[in-house]
This record gives C-alpha cells, structure tokens and sequence, in this order.
C-alpha cells in the first residue's frame, strides 16, 4: 500500500487537523469530529448536518458553509460516524429552527444517525432525517439494505441548502431534500479498486482488462464485472440504467454530475462528460446545469459516476443560489 | 453471572477481538468493507478503558456501559447493533447476580434489539444467524436445568456452528447483500464476531 | 492501460469539447485548440494566455476566466501546444494592451512560445513572456534545460491576472508574474508513474515500496529513488529542498499549495498539508493563504508537489482579488 | 536536388517515421516523456496531406513548407527544432535544381537553426549529435567532388554513428537533461530521428 499518510488509525484526526488549518471559514472540533461553518447557524435557519465515513473527500467536510451544510460528520474511512459525533453537531449548529439530518443510505450511517436523532430529541432539538439512495446499480432493493447513496448526495446538500439558506422551515427544507433524491440517479463504473489505509489490500481484484459496471463508493461490488470498453460504450452502460429507472423526456432540463471516484484524471472526466452531453443531446434532454470534478469519491479508486437529476424550476433556481464551501463556490 | 463475571466477559471479548481482528476485516473485505475487525477493536479498546475506571455494582451496570461505548465509538453497522444489543443485555441484568434463566431472558432481550433495529430475519446472513442459535441453545440447556458454564458452552457451539452456517447463504442485510449471489460461500464477519462474544463466555464461565 | 477514453489520438479533442459543454463560461475553438473566456478582453486590459501539455488539468483551461487567464492553449498530452494555436489566442484575446504568455520552462514550450511570439510580432500584437521554473529537485541548472515551471503556474497565473484586471500595462502584469516566479518554489514527490494515453504503459517503474524523490509533472525523474515513508518524512524532505533554495525567516508570510498529481484522495492531501502546517509554524513561518487539491496533475500519478511562495503584501491582496474560473473561485 | 526529389524526400521520411514511430516513443519513454513518436509522426502526416496539393517550383518551397508544417502540428520541442530546419534548409535552396555542395550548404543552414533556437552543442545527447557529423559527412563528401547519392548515403552513415554515439553521452538539453546522469546508456530519440532524416535521403536519391 502507497499512501501519503503516516499511520493508518490517525488518518482521520490528521486530515481533520489538516481541513482546520486549511480553511478559516470552516470550525474543526477534533475531539467530537465535527466540521462546522466557523460563523455558526442564523437564528431561525434550518441546520443542515451530514456525515458518512471519511474516504469521499471532499464529501461531507468540504460542503460546509453558506448555501450548503451547516456541519459534517466524518467516520473513520468507510465506516458510519457515531451518534454522539452527530448530537455534538446538532448541539452545535441548531439555530432554533431544528436540524436536517442528510443520511446516505447504507445500513451503518442510518442506525447510527438513527440513534442521533433520538439523543438530539432527549436535547429538545428537532430532527428530521433523509435518505438518499440514487444508486440504481442496486437491483431488488427488497433483497437488500436498499439502494446506495452516492453522488445525488452533493444535489440534495446544495438544493436544500440554499432554500434552507432562503429561510425555509424544517418540513420545506426537508421536502426539498426528498425532492431532490427522489428526481437524482446515479451509476458508477470501477477501472480500479480502492485501497483503505488500515486493510492495506484493494477491496477487490480486477483484472488489467476488467471493469466493476455499478460499483459503489466503497467499493461494493456492482451489476456485472466486464471488458474494458470505449468511454462512449461505458457512458451508455450507465445512462441506460440511469434512464431505465426514470424515462425522461425530450425537453427535460437536468442536473448532470460527472463525477471522478479518486484515482480519474479530469482530462478523462472530460471525455466522459462529453459523451454524456452527446447522448443526452440526441434525446433532447437538456443538461442545464452540470459539474465535472472529484466530488464523491473513493479513495484513490479510478472510475467515474454519473448522476442525472431531473430538475424543476426551483430546483435549477435553488442550485444557481450562491454557495460558498470549500469545494462548491459561486455566487455571492 | 456477577459484576465481575460481567467485566472478565468484556475483557475476554475485547481479548478475542484483538486476537482475531485480522481475519475479522479480511472477511469483510470479502463482502463488504474490511473494517468489521477494525471497527471491533476500536469498540472493545474504549470499552476496556472505559470499564477501567468505572465502578458498576450489578452486571447489568456492566453490559450497558459496554453497549454506551461501543455505540458512540464503534460506528458503521456493527456499532449501534452490538451497541443496543449489550445494552438491552444489560438493563434486564439489574441485580447483582443472576442465574441462568434470567441471563437467558437478558440474551433475548439483545437479540430483540438487533432484530428491532436491523430489521433482519434468520437467513438473511448476519450477526442473527449466529446469536438466534446461541440463544435456543442457551435458553434449552436453562429449560433443562443446566448450570450456565453449560449452557454458555453449548451457546458457544451453536454460535460458531450458525457462523458457518453463514457461509452458504446470500446476503439480503448490510453491506454484503449488494453482491446478490456473489455473496455466497464466504462467511459473515459479524456472525463471526458474535461466535467470539459467546466463545469468550463460555471461557470466561468455565474458567 | 486503463482510462476513460475512445482514442488515444482523439482524447485532447474529446476533452475540449467535454470543456465547451461543461462551462458557459468558456469559449473552446476547437480548431485552433484554444480556450478562452465566453466574454472576451475588456478592451485595455492585458490578456494573459498560458499553456502546455494537456495531462494537467484542471491546468491551464480550468484557469481561464475573470481574474486569471484570457486564454489557454492546450496541447496535446504531455507535449507543448504549436506557435499557431498562440497566435489565434493571441489574436482571438488580445484587448489592445498587449498580451503576457505565461510559460513553464520546458524547451519544448519554451521554443514553441518564442515562435508564436514571433509571430504575433508580425500581426502587431505585443507580447511579453514570462517563464516559470520554480521546481527546486532540478540540481545544477547549467547542465540541464534549467527547473521546470510546475506548481508555481497556478501563483503566477492568479496573481498577475489579479493585476492585469485592475487595468496595470503589459510591463507591469509582466514584472508582477516576475515577482512571483521569483518568490516561488515547488517540490514533488511520486508514488506510482503516470500512464500517456498514447504510450499506454507507466512512465517509469516504480517499486511497491519505492518513492521519486522531485518528480517532474511528466514523470521526469527527480533527485533520488527512496524507500516509501510517512507523510511527515516525505514533507520534510520537499519543504528542506523547498527552504534549503529560498530560506524564510521566523515571520514571513506564505502562500502554500499542496497539490495532488491525480491519483491521490484528497482526505492524503490534508493529512499532507497538516504537516507543512505544523513544520511551518515550528519555525515561525505564517501560511498566510492556501490551496490543497488538485490543480498540477500529472494524468493518474499518485504523489504531491508542495509550491511555497513567500509572499508580500501586494501578492497577498492581489490573491484575494476576485477570480471565477472552473478551478478556482472567490470574491464577487 | 529537385523538386520531385525533395518531395519524395519527406514522403520517405514520413514512411519510416511511420514505420519506427514506436521505437521512437520507447526510447522518449526512458529518457524522456515518451511522445517523441508520436510527435513525429502526427508531424510527417499533417505534412504528407499538406504537400499533396500544394504546387511548388522549387525543392525549397516543398522544404520550406514542410518546415512550416512540422512547427504548425507537432508540439514539442523537436516541433520548431525540425520546422525550423527544414524551413532553413528550404530558404537555402531557391533554384528548381541545386548540386551537392549547394545542398550541403542548406544542410548547415538547418543545423544553423537548431542550435540557435535550441543553443545546445555536440555532446549534449540531442538530434545535433546525429546531425552535425552527417553534415560534415556530407560536406566532405560533397568537397571532393562526390555526387549527391554518395554524399547522402556517407552522410546517413555517420547520423547512424553518431545516434548511436549518444548511448554513453549524459544529456545537457531537453527533458532527458533532468536525469542527469541517469541518461547515460540510453539512446537519444531526436538522434535517432535524426539518423532516420538522413537516411531517407540517401534512400530517396539512391532508388
Ligand atoms: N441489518 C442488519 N442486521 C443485523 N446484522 C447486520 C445488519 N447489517 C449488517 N449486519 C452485520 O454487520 C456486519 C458488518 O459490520 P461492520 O463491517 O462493522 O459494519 P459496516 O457494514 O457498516 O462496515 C455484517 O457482517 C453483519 O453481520
Ligand atoms: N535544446 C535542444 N537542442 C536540440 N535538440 C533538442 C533540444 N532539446 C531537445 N532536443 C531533442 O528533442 C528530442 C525530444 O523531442 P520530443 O520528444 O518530440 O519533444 P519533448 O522533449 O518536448 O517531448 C530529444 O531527444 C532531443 O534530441
Ligand atoms: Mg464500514
Ligand atoms: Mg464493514
Ligand atoms: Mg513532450
Ligand atoms: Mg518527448
């Protein structure tokens, strides 16, 4: 394993230290694990808090502040946070207004910000919590924990964000938030598979010619394993299972996301999102407003995700709405 | 059981964890997130400073102490699962020794609370199919009158044997269930982790 | 090799019009290969265009736009970009006020840049170059092509399009860029090689174990074949060679970026920039601004490069002017 | 020297470029970033297309013009290297016809153009180490009197010699100049290029 650390179990506690020396707008609490906006919550504002395992930087630390998260939660690398990481923030940024839980869907971050939620209501801070579960690489939800949250979580913390930043009651922001998961789809492909500091090994074996067709950011494994392919055959694997889930029409406005999972160079994320323009283009489906970049990552896994996320009138205007964090900036 | 049978219990767990932490998240590599064994070693490492200095004057006092810790240092799935369960061990524990039918109801009451909170059946391949076992296996040796080395003993087998049992299964909970079919013929790191927590009791009674 | 691609011939192509569809903001000729800003040059104003070899990115496009760069010319995946595609950026941004050609100092960019000079020359548009060599693993600079331009690019490029957009000459914007070359140095370290499209197989062989010590951006060799160590060893290995050029004293203030080469996750990069934070502050030095991400990339290379730019105060205000391109973003 | 020939002259460069591309990019790859090949030849076919409708009267207009395509398509640093040679060796040959020593005194004029643009000298482990002894070949050859098809083929030899000449050399210039002394004992690709220039030459004039 190569990896620009200096202990596997500190990994968390010195990226924490480093996020606190990097970033003035950002207040670190090292010892609850918390990443909060260092001017605290607006009397009256909804706080939004979200929190998953750490390995996806920048999800969650790096959409704290104006217009998007009020807190994170990092876990250690690909494990859920513990609800006292979770109240810790909720005490921390609940502006009166209650707090909006943003829970991925996978089975240890919602236990965990499950038995949050009801510490928080022992505090008198109220909770209400979302799930988001775009992954449709997950077939027969019934026969599993469910669909996976992956990049749809970045479109639900900046949409809700900003109409939580507008003055939005608790149920609106809340609303918002389903809205935006509920319209979101995603899928990823694996070219690589990832390597967490404290196993040491890639999670999975994939041969030099091989690829993981609906992987999930922590390296789950996905619908098939298969030959490597052109960009445009790979891109067309996922939009049509993006598409088979949720049809869209020509004249339909979408949120597009091309996503990098770590390891992708941007040339190349480029390239795919280039595909995806094209192919969308040819159904008529507008792509309104879109992002290329690492956003929800895994670790150093090379591989991209795309998400598509049909996009209403509000939704569009709520995510041209400024935001200010670390890795998601515009507006003012 | 006892207070102090309760914190050998704990401590031997915590032994066993550290023991077999490796092979813990080397099965979760498998088919999940190779962090089953780290995540256990972290809980029962804060468990085992956290009992140190904390004075308990019932077993129950013990088990809930343990529960409270793991939960808030453990996280991912395992933690709020074996989290609630040794707490809900533990407040049916509430005097300060007690015989094997009312430790038998207080196993119950830990499995009731992963089922409540993980929503898993027997079968679907988790830490459920090794403790369900243990529990019959306990409860039929308190029914027939037998001592609680015995029955910890006999709960000890069921769980390892329920733990293989895993093996063959697919997953339809967790993290493992992503891999549908792929699932099967690797066993569950949490049924594994639990044939550990009622092998430790089983050393700990008959020691 | 593995990568999101179609072609190796056709990735720069591909990638170009992945940027014109991502960013409103750009205007790609895909022809002459140029990317400059949708809105064009304010007349008056000196237009900085930069450029290279692609495998970059978000470097030198991801740069374009108010505050920063008027155009860039892309080549293609490690190799220059041709004196023509100067020239049409040249002629496409020139605002009337000359223009600075921002060059990394690579003979292959350096030539190609003095013939485009020249023949801008001959369509009356004045031009002035800047070259940027502040990669400090490149030892006795007589014997070789002299230190090559790497993360420094980024401090040039925000800085003198700071000054360029508050109306300063083409003289003025040049001796800004001058400055903060001057003040500048970089230092690189690789843990695996990177992979061309075109050759399809990694740059160099790299042991499991084994680290380059001052990698160039291109998998040029650096000082020395290391074992792999911890985080904080190998800081103090960039920041001695860093220091050991340009001593700082206890006081002075520092713009520092720590940046990925591509394949690194960014939760290493903090833990990265934790410990230029803590060796810094032990000597007195004030990090008085920041970058951690990926802005160098060097295709799919694992690694980090550490810039150090001692920084005064014009440096410091003309960094926190506004600046709104793909890759970077602040201010209003 | 004549148009036809000059033209024939690239087209046979183009080939063999074509045809070495690989090994051209392998050598580029151990000293240097490893598109040496792929630099070339997106060079010599953006020429081929270019000369195929362009009328030219003299082998100069067809020389100038490929110079001016290679710095327009390859990039790089052998880009303007080889543009600007091939230009100046074209602006030295204005007549339809030229003799041996004419060409050899276009020859010079390329080499001229490297070195000012590149500032590099004989030993640095660059295309000039191929280049200047072929051109001292050739003038030497073309001095006592010899033709033009005995001049290129002497000329193609010692760009061979001295390609092969740069194995042992420590590289001064270009990319390979960082690896210092981990240069030696790898061929130069621009010289081996270089040799592939003069060797089509004699090709060319000998068929
Ligand atoms: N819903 C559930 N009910 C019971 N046990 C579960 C459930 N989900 C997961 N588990 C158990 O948790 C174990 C995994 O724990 P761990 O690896 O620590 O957490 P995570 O899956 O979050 O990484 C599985 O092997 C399984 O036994
Ligand atoms: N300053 C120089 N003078 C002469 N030839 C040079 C010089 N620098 C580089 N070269 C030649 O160019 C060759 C490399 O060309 P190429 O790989 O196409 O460009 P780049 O180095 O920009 O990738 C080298 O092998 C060397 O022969
Ligand atoms: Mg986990
Ligand atoms: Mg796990
Ligand atoms: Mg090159
Ligand atoms: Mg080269």
């Amino acid at each position: 394993m190569k990896k620009l650390i200096n202990d596997p179990g500190a990994v968390l506690d010195e990226a924490l230290a480093g996020i606190a020396a990097a970033h003035r707008d950002l207040k670190v609490d090292g010892e609850n694990k918390v990443i909060a906006r260092a001017g605290g919550t607006k009397v009256g504002k909804v706080a939004l808090i979200s929190g998953g395992g750490s390995g996806h930087e920048p999800l969650h630390g790096g959409f704290v502040g104006l217009g998007m998260l009020d807190a994170a939660c990092p876990g250690e690398v690909f494990t859920s946070p513990v609800p006292g990481q979770m109240l810790a923030a909720a005490q921390a940024v609940d502006g009166g207004a209650g707090v909006l839980f943003i829970v991925k869907n996978y089975t240890g971050d919602v236990l965990n910000f499950q038995m949050a939620a009801e510490l928080a209501a022992e505090e008198d801070i109220t909770v209400e919590t979302v799930l988001v579960d775009d992954d449709v690489a997950v077939q027969d939800s019934t026969w599993t924990a469910g669909r996976r949250g992956t990049g749809a979580t970045v479109l639900v913390e900046k949409i809700a964000g900003a109409v939580a930043e507008q003055g939005a009651d608790l149920a609106a922001v809340a609303e918002m938030a389903k809205r935006v998961n509920a319209a979101s789809r995603s899928f990823a492909v694996a070219l690589t598979a990832c390597t967490t500091p404290s196993s040491g090994k890639p999670g999975f074996d994939l041969p030099e010619d091989e690829i993981e067709v609906g992987v999930g950011i922590h390296g789950e494994p996905g619908r098939s394993r298969e030959k490597l392919r052109p960009a445009k055959e790979i891109v067309a694997t996922a939009l049509d299972a993006i598409l088979a889930d949720q049809p869209l029409a020509a004249g339909d406005e979408t949120i597009v996301m091309v996503n990098g999972l770590g390891g992708t160079p941007l040339i190349e994320l480029y390239v795919v999102f280039h595909e995806v323009a094209t192919a969308l283009a040819d159904k008529g489906i507008v792509i309104a407003r879109n992002l290329v970049g690492n956003y929800v990552t895994s670790l150093d896994m090379a591989g991209v995700s795309l998400t598509v996320c049909k996009a209403d009138a509000d939704m569009l205007s709520l995510w041209d709405a400024p935001v200010n964090t670390p890795a998601l900036r515009w507006g003012s | 059981m006892d207070t102090d049978l309760a914190r050998t219990w704990v401590q031997a767990i915590a032994a066993a964890v550290e023991k077999h932490k490796d092979h813990l998240t080397q099965l979760d590599s498998a088919i999940g997130d190779a962090d089953h064994g780290v995540n256990m070693h972290r809980g029962f490492s804060a468990t085992r400073m956290a009992l140190a200095d904390y004075k308990a004057e019932t077993p129950g006092a013990v088990l809930v102490k343990t529960g409270s810790t793991l939960i808030s240092s453990v996280g991912g799935a395992s933690g709020p699962l074996y989290g609630g369960a040794f707490r809900a061990i533990g407040k049916a524990l509430e005097t300060p020794t007690t015989d094997t039918r009312q430790f038998a109801a207080a196993l119950a009451a830990g499995l009731a609370s992963v089922q409540k909170l993980g929503a898993a059946a027997p079968g679907d391949k988790t830490m459920i199919d090794a403790y369900a076992p243990a529990l019959a296996a306990f409860q039929q040796q308190a029914d027939a009158g037998a001592d609680f080395a015995a029955a910890a003993v006999a709960a000890a087998d069921a769980a390892e044997e329920g733990m293989r049992a895993t093996t063959p299964m697919q997953a339809r909970k967790g993290r493992a269930s992503y891999l549908g079919a792929r699932s099967i013929g690797h066993q569950d790191p949490g049924a594994t982790s639990t044939a550990l927590i009622f092998r430790a009791l089983a050393e700990t009674v008959g020691a």
